[in-house]
């Protein structure tokens, strides 16, 4: 946290008048992004905290392959493409935001709605068949961790689409346009989770 | 020199154990009464006195610095020197076994509110049909390494002999196994120092450290009692009886079918560890005379008079704490028991005299 | 309070946008070939590839998407030291749980 | 530092005074204000969980017998209670008292801000910690209270395996669990609030090495927060999960492992520690120096050393395990580095009692208790390189060494550090002087309480005596002459310090309403906050200060006064 020597250089270099860029203080950065980046530290912990002890786990018991067997790939493959592609249109949205052109952020945010949605219905019909087939959340270690994680996971995509509605409707009227930013970061984020989630729980066989 | 309020050792590591304390009582108590002193001194001598003005020492620099990293290099100093002889004294209490020829062996298991014991038997292997076992009372000859099998039935407890300066976590699902030994003979306490619950603070055990011939005594008495199965089932797996046998705790290791007598199945299940056989109050009540006996019950902290009978029985073993007789609380587990097991208790209770 | 001086700084914050469609392709190419990993016989080579790429595609995602690469470096640090917890973390537990014989306990 | 010029227009806020008497007081985001909440929380919680140290002392001190005020006590309801004292203790008194409120009060007038960086989400942050003290007290009147001491380790606390699993049965336990995870919300929104109001929003001028040594040491602790709770809360989830629905996380029969939520737990734990202990540490040295009038010795070492020690307390968490069943070879690691993470704290020790040399020390309340800090701290300090030692821990694991350790470096920082901040910055945020003979007689009793109580716990610990027992009858050895006589000395002692607390009360009330009024800067101190009137209003300073020089500036040569606030330009 020390940043004395990074003001350091930076002073020196905000007096040369080049166009090149400079890379921002610390105190310079808008409040609003500078807290959402240790949002996301935070939540980095707590996933990570709970995908370490996963694969530990997994390092144990080398007869939950068969297990992780009876997650459905494709489903799974789906889930990632609906996710990526929100985060690809979250930023448009974001992009869309810095230009003002309201009516085309509001546009990317409601295609990143559709797809966290498409998302839920995915993990929605996943989960109906799991628990039909018997794997229910205490049927072995396994299932309990698959669940845990895929859930939590699925709650923080509720959050961050409940964000990206609340923030939409201010962007519809034109106001708190550097908010779209943070549902994106936001939005990235749980895209980051499920990124290392997928060939975790559905790949390795 | 011994100025440390410890109880007496008995243990052969204990001694560099109580060194090691000593030598870090030495270093650390003689660093923080100088820090004291030179603090009183401090505030008694620059108190506020009228138009004296304090002196501008910002510490930023390496001569006034120095004050604060000399005495710091000699603290890391002290504290390396501790830590080199504490990674001695670990690693020879906690890491390595000495080379033996011969180990007496033992099986402890923690559980709520009482430990089990387990001896080998005469043919020193765990896990064979001819172990013995003994509830809250361990006995080991003196002078005599003795290797320990530590295992938890339920929670986590701890199996901490103050005598012997041990100490070691017993954990649900793992064997840890170490060792211990006793220079000394005599009786000394076993207490549990992991919170287990609401008896946790009635987990008290013996240790009985006896010479060699009256343990060699007891041990051939206590081995005859073992009825042994038909001598061609006899198993010898390898010493660590933990994941050889399946399940190892019930006392004899049964043939198929065939239930442990009533009297084993209350050594097993460790209901002796609260409940004595010959009448003396311990953590529950005593099984001595048990049929017929009239008791002082609450139920629902409603008291009244009830007579002991079967159904009695089997409802304080399979509902523990529906009825709780007067002047003992209401601390029972419920222990898992097959149907054949209950009555095979119930049965070995009623004709108790 | 710096507002107008950081509002200022804002304009011209992200000199050349990192191009979105290039990093989504490049994301969408590196998962799909991870999911063909998956079918390689290999398990070791398999893994590998598919964490390596895992890695590409959330350094892609952090970089491009969230814009790290514009921010201050206490911002990389933070992050950096979240993921550091995580392998400290891991590292601690690592021998209690991998070197320990599993036993059943009942 | 460039000098941009920076204009300002008065405090945009100033429209405070029509606002209804809810939105001033009760849902209020007025970062003094919500200081203020968090800090009559945490005085009110000091009581409840003093009154169950008071139930079980005297338990202990005279087993069996009848407790004033509560009656009989049994072995459910004791280790109800050691579970309830530790947990209230350590989450909603000394991380409020210390983190929040003080954070709340001093950050945004330390560094010349108006407010917080986001004033409704601070707002938010106190008021989840409001509904997670509710849910603490919920769940300890609800059938099936938490009893597994406040570490809460499995199977113990996900009711024993095989898991009986009644969910209404064990609710109370549930609850527990979430109302600390509610906490853990509250202030990981408290410390973001916090970073970004110190990185974002100082005075002009204000270079990161000239801000007060306490804004250091809040950020330093709510970043070790920030950084050390995520696995817990992971952790926490799994427990949640094994005592309702009977998941296998801690179940060693379904392949779980007990040992993985200690490790959960003391990942955070020793962290957690150091976040109560920096911002007493800062405050505490923001009085020394003010009353000794001298500049704080070695801040820029102070601060790397601060700095360091957060970064070592993420690999030392293993100290609470020596014994627990984890591999050996690891301890010899975990015991090298505990003892290495004594020495930050060294410096601490060495910079503070360095700073009174050559001083001119006013001995009044706050300084009192500052001093008290010091040298009960030194104790606690050194105490713990007996238990950083490995071997010795074999010994003294779960006995009352520890608990007298732990107690020797807890109470300082959190009684006589917090009281120390309260009696300094008392005339700043309540406008009027404190009684000052009630204060010293305040200080007095409750160094004679602390002392009374733990000493005896010491010579208890080396003989045996190990912890959480409800009554030692059981083991003769304990019960020996001496040792029930110590026992009685420390309840004794506990007395002695809650009736010490009386003094306290007495002043804080009577001098809040009948005190002398407080001018802006009683102790001629140099930071910003004693730029602005006492009590601060509501946008805190009519015109923003700028900052020319560090705080620390006592008794330069060459200056009549021996004070050079930060806000003058020369």
């Amino acid at each position: 946290m020390s940043t004395t020597a990074i003001e350091k250089n930076n002073l020196e270099e905000s007096d040369s008048v080049s166009e090149k860029w400079v890379r921002p203080r610390m105190v310079d950065m808008p409040k609003g992004r500078l807290a959402m980046w240790w949002l996301i530290a935070s939540e980095i912990v707590i996933f990570g905290g709970l995908i370490a002890t996963y694969i530990l786990f997994r390092l144990r018991h080398p007869e939950w392959g068969h297990a992780a067997g009876h997650t459905s790939t494709p489903l799974g493959a789906l889930n990632t493409f609906f996710l990526l592609t929100s985060s690809l249109t979250i930023v448009l949205a974001h992009d869309a935001a810095n230009r003002k052109d309201l009516k085309g952020a509001v546009r990317n945010m409601g295609i990143t709605l559709f797809f966290g949605l498409g998302f839920l219905v995915v993990k929605s019909i996943e989960y109906s068949t799991e628990i039909s087939h018997g794997f229910t959340l205490t049927a072995e270690l396994f299932w309990s961790f698959y669940f845990l994680m895929t859930g939590l996971h699925a709650l923080h995509v509720i959050a961050g689409m409940t964000t990206i509605f609340i923030i939409m409707l201010g962007v519809r009227k034109g106001k708190h346009l550097h908010r779209v930013e943070f549902a994106g970061m936001y939005w990235h984020l749980v895209d980051l989770v499920w990124i290392l989630l997928f060939p975790l729980l559905y790949i390795a066989h | 020199m011994n100025f440390l309020p410890f109880p007496e050792n008995i243990s052969t590591f204990g001694v560099e154990l109580d060194e090691l304390a000593h030598l870090i009582t030495i270093i650390t108590m003689t660093a923080f009464v100088i820090a004291e002193g030179i603090l009183l001194y401090f505030i008694l001598k620059f108190r506020k006195k009228p138009g004296v003005k304090a002196d501008y020492i910002p510490g930023n620099s390496w001569k006034q610095l120095k004050w604060i990293f000399i005495p710091l290099v000699v603290i890391v100093g002290l504290d390396l020197f501790i830590d080199e002889k504490n990674t001695h004294a670990w690693t020879l209490i906690k890491q390595n076994i000495p080379e033996k020829t011969h180990y007496e062996l033992v099986e402890i298991t923690g559980q709520q509110f009482s430990w089990l014991f387990r001896y080998p038997g005469r043919d020193g292997l765990l896990g064979t049909s001819d172990d013995f076992t003994s509830t809250n009372e361990l006995r080991i000859p003196v002078n005599e390494t003795v290797v320990f099998y530590l295992k938890a039935k339920d929670v986590l407890h701890s199996f901490f002999v103050p005598a012997m300066r041990f100490k070691q976590d017993a954990v649900p699902g793992r064997t840890i196994k170490g060792w211990f030994d006793a220079t000394k003979t005599g009786t000394y306490e076993i207490a549990c120092t992991e919170i287990c619950g609401a008896g946790h603070s009635l987990m008290k055990a013996n240790l009985i450290v006896q010479s060699k011939e009256e343990f060699k005594q007891w041990f051939e008495s206590e081995a005859g009692k073992v009825t042994l199965p038909a001598p061609g089932d006899k198993k010898a797996p390898e010493i660590a009886p933990s994941a050889a046998s399946g399940e190892h705790n019930t006392a004899a290791a049964k043939t198929e079918h065939q239930v442990a007598s009533g009297k084993d199945l209350l050594q097993a299940k460790g209901c002796l560890g609260c409940h004595s056989l010959d009448g003396s109050k311990l953590v529950g009540p005593s099984y001595k005379g048990l049929m017929g006996r009239k008791e002082m019950v609450l139920t629902q902290d409603k008291e009244h008079e009830v007579t002991v009978d079967e159904d009695y029985l089997r409802r304080s073993i399979t509902e523990p704490n529906a009825d709780v007789v007067k002047g003992f609380s209401g601390i029972m587990p419920k222990t898992p028991l097959s149907e054949e097991e209950l009555t095979a208790i119930v049965n070995h209770l009623k004709d108790l005299k | 309070m710096t507002a107008h001086q950081a509002t200022a700084h804002a304009e011209h914050d992200y000199h050349g946008h990192p191009n979105y469609f290039k990093t989504y392709f490049a994301l969408l190419l590196l998962f799909s070939l991870s999911l063909a990993a998956g079918y390689l016989d290999n398990i070791l080579m398999a893994l590998l590839l598919i964490f390596g790429m895992a890695l590409i595609k959330m350094m892609y995602v952090v970089n491009n998407f969230m814009h790290l690469r514009f921010e201050p470096l206490s911002i990389w640090f933070a992050v950096a030291f979240g993921l550091v917890c995580c392998f400290i973390f891991y590292f601690g537990v690592y021998p209690d749980i991998l070197w320990v014989p599993l036993e059943v306990a009942h | 530092m460039a000098t941009e010029v920076k204009q300002h227009s008065v405090s945009p806020h100033n429209h405070h005074s029509e606002l209804s008497f809810w939105r001033k007081y009760i849902f209020s985001t007025d970062h003094k204000v919500i200081g203020m909440q968090y800090l009559l929380t945490g005085l009110i919680m000091v009581f409840v969980g003093g009154f169950f140290a008071y139930v079980f002392r005297m338990q202990l001190a005279f087993p069996g017998q009848g407790i004033p005020l509560y009656g009989k006590l049994d072995a459910n309801a004791y280790n109800m209670m050691i579970t309830m004292h530790g947990t209230i203790m350590i989450f909603w008194v000394a991380m409020p008292l210390l983190v929040a409120a003080f954070g709340n009060l001093l950050i945004p007038t330390m560094i010349g801000a108006d407010d917080m960086a986001f004033p409704t989400l601070n707002m938010i942050s106190y008021w989840v910690f409001f509904i997670s003290t509710v849910v603490l007290i919920l769940s300890m009147v609800l059938p099936g209270p938490m009893a597994a001491g406040w570490t809460a380790y499995p199977p113990l606390s996900a009711n024993g395996y095989p898991a009986q699993i009644d969910f209404w049965g064990s609710i109370g336990g549930s609850l527990w669990i979430l109302a600390v995870a509610l906490e853990f919300v509250a202030f990981l929104i408290g410390g973001i609030n916090f970073l970004v109001t110190t990185f974002n929003m100082r005075a002009p001028g204000m270079k990161l090495m000239d801000m007060p040594i306490t804004v250091w040491m809040m950020n330093i602790a709510v970043l070790v927060f920030m950084f050390s709770v995520g696995p817990l809360v992971a952790g926490a989830v799994m427990l949640l999960f094994d005592r309702s629905f009977g998941t296998g996380f801690y179940n060693p029969a379904v392949g779980g492992d007990p040992i993985l939520f200690q490790h959960f737990f003391w990942f955070f734990g020793h962290p957690e520690v150091y976040v109560i202990l920096l911002p007493g540490l800062g405050m505490v040295a923001e009085v020394i120096a003010t009353m000794a009038r001298k500049p704080l010795f070695g801040y820029k070492a102070i601060i790397y050393a601060s700095i360091i020690s957060g970064f070592l307390s993420f690999i030392v968490w293993a100290h609470h395990q020596f014994i627990a069943g984890i591999d050996p070879r690891m301890a010899v690691f975990f015991s090298f580095t505990t003892i290495m993470i004594s020495v930050p704290f060294a410096v601490w020790m060495f910079a503070a009692i360095a700073t009174l040399w050559k001083a001119s020390i006013t001995l009044n309340t706050p300084m009192l208790f500052a001093l008290g800090f010091i040298g009960e701290f030194l104790l606690g300090g050194v105490t713990g390189i007996y238990l950083g030692a490995s071997a010795f821990d074999i010994y003294a694991h779960d006995n009352y060494f520890v608990v007298a350790h732990f107690h020797y470096a807890l109470i300082p920082d959190v009684f006589f550090g917090g009281l120390a901040a309260i009696y300094f910055w008392y005339p700043k945020f309540v406008g009027r002087m404190y009684n000052e003979t009630l204060g010293k007689v305040h200080f007095w009793l409750t160094t004679l309480g602390f002392n009374m109580i733990f000493l005896p716990l010491f010579y208890n610990g080396l003989k045996g005596e190990h912890r959480r027992i409800f009554d030692y009858s059981a083991w003769p050895s304990l019960m020996s002459a001496d040792m029930t006589q110590n026992r009685v000395i420390a309840t004794v002692g506990m007395l002695i310090l809650c009736a010490a607390q009386i003094p306290f009360v007495i002043n804080m009330i009577h001098s809040a309403r009948k005190g002398v009024k407080a001018e802006r800067n009683p102790w001629k101190a140099n930071s910003l906050e004693w730029v602005t009137a006492s009590p601060p209003p509501h946008g805190n300073f009519e015109t923003y200060p700028s900052v020319y020089r560090g705080p620390y500036e006592y008794s330069v040569p060459g200056r009549e006064e021996d004070y050079w606030p930060q806000h003058l330009p020369q």
